[in-house]
């Protein structure tokens, strides 16, 4: 029996496979585990200057997920560059960004474009903005589209992501798209906390990831790939083989693998995939939106 | 993170401590270092979500063993794994054995897991090394059982010398080589009286247990670091508590 | 050893515990369970008309959770409040409705104020809104300011409570506050999909439930105690009385107990709870927002 | 909704069904109800969250049993469940045991379940009735196993005759009461070929199985109707689909 297509096109760029690393999941010492299984790698999100990070505690477990607090801890975009040949395995480089300012995105995208090595850009937009007060980027359409469209000036020719939070995702998807996002990256964590009750504290206080939202960045790839015309990437609780599929049928044209990466050997994600590509008789590209309203009829879904 | 199938040799309890052996066909554990493991079952668990992190307590001729506290669901789940759990390879920066004494190791509560194969290792290169261990009181000093000729303190005097694991030992300063696990104000109370180059082998949460989810750091001088790959061993000097 | 107090008082109502079942998952032939572990009783939306709700599939099970979709089954005002009686079961009963106008909202509330019967009445913000075109009344503050103000004037006299949607939950919870709500029930379920990747179909177009939620609600609860003066109810993923403690410490007056019902007895929630307040040694209301920033110096709290 | 752990008596695998019996020391199950069963465990579950319903099998003094097919997780681990499961109290509006025959029972597939109970009951009132149970072919046939002397039809004509249990069954206006449970198309079936008095037991997901999630509705002339409540028996005549 032949092997069935496991490759996607996503935005200009071939993929071997649909799975990505989810930014923040996959530790360079960790990608002996992810030869042969992603279609791209994609390091932690970099950001201008080195950040600390936020005190541990810093993950906790909940029910069928776990919430982490990690604040963004990394080494800077000039460091990050230096070591960036580590994340050379043989598939394509996307680097995630966040700037906590327009102008520290656009820095960002420049400096990695300059750079030449990465074959997408993926923008964070969901870190904190302190020129709004501490408010998220994603906190509405305006500020999605202002930084979308000075990443895109800075970075011509670079195909750029615009990861979204859940909160007011489809309307800034479009505003992403609108400013010339190339794709759409569909979700990050939602904000979540987290109570010890018998020592009475706040354990954490961060974002939500695993199994347990994957209902939720289903309906949230599903609503966006039945408003915008870009392609969507999938991220948010895919575990099995069954999810990556859900989240093609729903609309995305590749997926993301994050919490799941510490709990399985990602392989056996791939594996799961490909048997149910070769039951169902399809390529990996087909399941493509199989279930969104038919193109050219594609409202923004109304609730219930 | 690649778990692997293990088929679970023994399983007891030791005082309010269980012990469980597994047969380990991969690269022999380093003294120090741990392993993320869960019980055996239906592919991916949803609960819990992640997998434990355990110190490796001995390690024989292809079987390794753990010596744990039931503290919630994941320990509690491990407690009745009779047939086979997953586990992850050894894991982390372990202790780093030394080669003269004579040496001092300091465990408090179940912290005393990782000494047992430390101590095995010393004795196998003839290193002279005295085990101190210290528990609140003598419920929980069965987990000494397994090692040849330790020190144990009670904080109650019911077992042992009465006081901390300290007290027993007295001046850390004759050693060559001093190592320890416990609670981190014991780390910190070590730390303080060995100097700078006593090897404490921390715990923190931990989500993925192999650099990637950077959940699991402690502050050290150069940042914080991972104690998953950087540690879960550091030499006191290195950190900034 | 003396019992612990569990009594609250929400809104003027005294509650003999601070459990209540959450609108839509407990049903009249259910209330048997029920003696002694709510403090008061509330059933499900009523809409000004009957509702068919929607056709099956209704529900499918997540991780850690569930999706339902029911579409507002009910028998519409007047036939239920002709059976309002089997609800009476010795504590306060709350009366959940939804409309589709603002208009219908005001209807709802003078119908139900005059009943009489009612100690407080929870609006049901997330139902769909035929007035914008098929936009949950929870898009935005301004209706919700529009909605509440409305129910407000038709019936001065009973308590209202605002039931919100995750989504922008801040903001909307101070409109609400602003309109006149006496509390703040904080949340529904959370916008999902359910798809079936081997009949390649979407099972279920609705909303998440269950312990999967549970952190996202805390941390709903959590912003909106911060931000608001009024009392909060903490509903979304309850399922322990541990669960029940987190809840309260992060600022919830009074607790409800949805999807949990379905799959435990909530006597044993109760005990649970019980257990934890005798050996903490507290009264339930002494929980209340014991985590929150000290009183006064309440800012919406920063990301991150 | 109340569960109790109950005793697993017997747990035996017929053909590709299981068959699990319990121990229910409480109101013995009506033909026709059904059960919300899950595993023993820890207080819980997250995984699965729901429990799963089950037609009451049979009951005999004090003891009932499930027969179910092994889809997924939640009836997977039940599979396993040697020693104690946690149940429901029987739910539902069962069948109505008609007092004069002759009856006909028409079950297909895994739906057979309920009608070894109803079978029971008849035999114990002496009403005259004939079993007719349908199945895609002789592998599933064995839960036709606990009948007295059923009419098996397989689809393929592995087993008993070739053709659907209507086709075995004949003319279903000879009889004084039909009762069927088995997938929607052949309820509906049987509706049309018995006429509007023929008792249907009908399948839909479940959230709570006690009335309370409105989840599990089937359309009937007076609306949606919960199938855990007012059914899961409808009379054909009440069924709009
Ligand atoms: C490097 C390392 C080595 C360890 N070695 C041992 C050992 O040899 N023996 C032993 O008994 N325990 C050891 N621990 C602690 C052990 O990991 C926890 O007791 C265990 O994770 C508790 O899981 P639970 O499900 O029973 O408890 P829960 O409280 O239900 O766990 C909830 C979450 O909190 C985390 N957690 C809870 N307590 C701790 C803790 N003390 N440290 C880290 N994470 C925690 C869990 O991993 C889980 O993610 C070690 C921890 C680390 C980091
Ligand atoms: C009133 C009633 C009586 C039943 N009696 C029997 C019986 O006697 N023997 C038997 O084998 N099966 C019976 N079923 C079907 C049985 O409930 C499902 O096979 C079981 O729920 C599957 O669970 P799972 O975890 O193995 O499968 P999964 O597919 O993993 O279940 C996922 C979810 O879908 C639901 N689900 C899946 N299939 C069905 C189905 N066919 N009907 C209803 N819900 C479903 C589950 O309850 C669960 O919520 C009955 C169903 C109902 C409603
Ligand atoms: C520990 C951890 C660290 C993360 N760090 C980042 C990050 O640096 N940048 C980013 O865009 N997303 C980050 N994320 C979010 C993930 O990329 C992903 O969007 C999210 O976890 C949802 O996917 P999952 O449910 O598969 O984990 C992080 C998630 C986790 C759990
Ligand atoms: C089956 C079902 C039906 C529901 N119906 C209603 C409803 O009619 N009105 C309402 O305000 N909320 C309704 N809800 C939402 C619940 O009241 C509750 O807000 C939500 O389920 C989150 O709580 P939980 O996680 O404890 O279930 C319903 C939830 C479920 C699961
Ligand atoms: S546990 Fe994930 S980086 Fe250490
Ligand atoms: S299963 Fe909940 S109402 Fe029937």
């Amino acid at each position: 029996m032949v092997a069935p297509e496991l490759s996607v096109e996503l935005c200009g760029v071939r993929l071997a496979t649909p799975l990505i690393p989810a930014s923040g999941t996959l530790a360079p010492e960790a990608l002996g585990e992810a030869a042969g299984v992603y279609g791209a790698v994609l390091p932690k999100t970099v950001t201008l200057r080195p950040r600390q990070g936020n005190p541990p505690p810093r993950v906790a477990e909940s029910p069928a997920g776990m919430v982490n607090s990690i604040g963004l801890q990394n080494p800077g975009v000039e460091e990050f560059l230096r070591a960036l040949g580590a994340w050379e395995v043989g598939v394509p480089v996307f680097v995630s960004v966040a700037g906590e300012t327009v102008e520290e995105f656009a820095l960002l995208c420049g400096r990695v474009a300059a750079d030449g090595r990465a074959a997408a850009i993926e923008l964070n937009l969901s870190c904190p903005n302190v020129e709004r007060g501490g408010q998220v980027f994603c906190a509405g359409p305006s500020a999605v589209e202002e930084v979308v469209a000075a990443c895109r000036r800075a970075a011509p020719d670079v195909p750029l992501l615009a990861k979204l939070a859940l909160e007011g995702v489809v309307q800034n998807a479009l505003a992403a798209e609108a400013a010339g996002a190339d794709g759409l990256t569909v979700m990050n964590t939602v904000p979540a906390l987290a109570v010890d009750a018998r020592a009475r504290r706040v354990l954490l206080r961060g974002g939500l990831s695993g199994p347990a939202i994957k209902p939720l960045a289903l309906r949230a790839v599903y609503d966006v790939a039945s408003a915008a015309e870009i392609p969507v990437v999938g991220c948010g609780g895919v575990c099995s083989g069954a999810d990556v599929a859900e989240f093609m049928l729903a609309g995305a044209r590749a997926v993301q693998v994050g919490s799941a990466g510490f709990v399985r050997d990602p392989a056996e994600i791939l594996a799961e995939f490909e048997r149910y590509l070769r039951e169902e008789g399809l390529a990996a590209s087909e399941l493509a939106g199989a279930l969104l309203p038919a193109q050219g009829a594609r409202p923004v879904p109304s609730e219930r | 993170m690649r778990f692997l199938p293990a088929a679970v040799e023994r399983l007891q309890s030791l005082g309010r401590y269980v012990l469980l052996s597994y047969r380990w066909p991969g690269e022999p554990p380093q003294p120090g270092q741990f392993v993320m493991a869960r019980p055996a079952g239906w592919g991916l668990s949803m609960d819990p979500f992640l997998a434990r992190p355990f110190s490796v307590y001995d390690y024989e001729e292809g079987v390794a063993s753990l010596l744990f506290e039931v503290r919630g669901r994941g320990t509690a789940l491990l407690a009745r794994a009779s047939e086979e759990i997953e586990v992850s390879p050894p894991l982390g920066r372990g202790f780093s054995v030394c080669r003269e004494g004579p040496a001092a190791l300091l465990g408090g509560g179940v912290g005393v897991a990782p000494l047992r194969l430390l101590s095995r290792r010393l004795s196998e290169r003839g290193v002279e090394h005295e085990v101190f261990l210290g528990f609140a009181d003598a419920g929980l000093a069965a987990a000494a059982e397994g090692f040849p000729e330790p020190v144990v303190a009670t904080m109650d005097g019911s077992f042992g010398v009465r006081g901390t694991v300290l007290d027993a030992a007295g001046d850390l300063r004759r050693y060559r080589a001093v190592y320890a696990c416990g609670p981190n104000p014991m780390l910190a109370a070590v730390g303080l009286a060995a100097g700078p180059e006593a090897q404490l082998s921390v715990e923190e949460r931990m989500g993925c247990g192999n650099g990637s989810c950077n959940g699991c750091v402690v502050p050290t001088r150069k940042g914080y670091l991972r104690s998953c790959v950087e540690g879960p061993v550091f030499e006191a000097g290195e950190l900034a508590w």
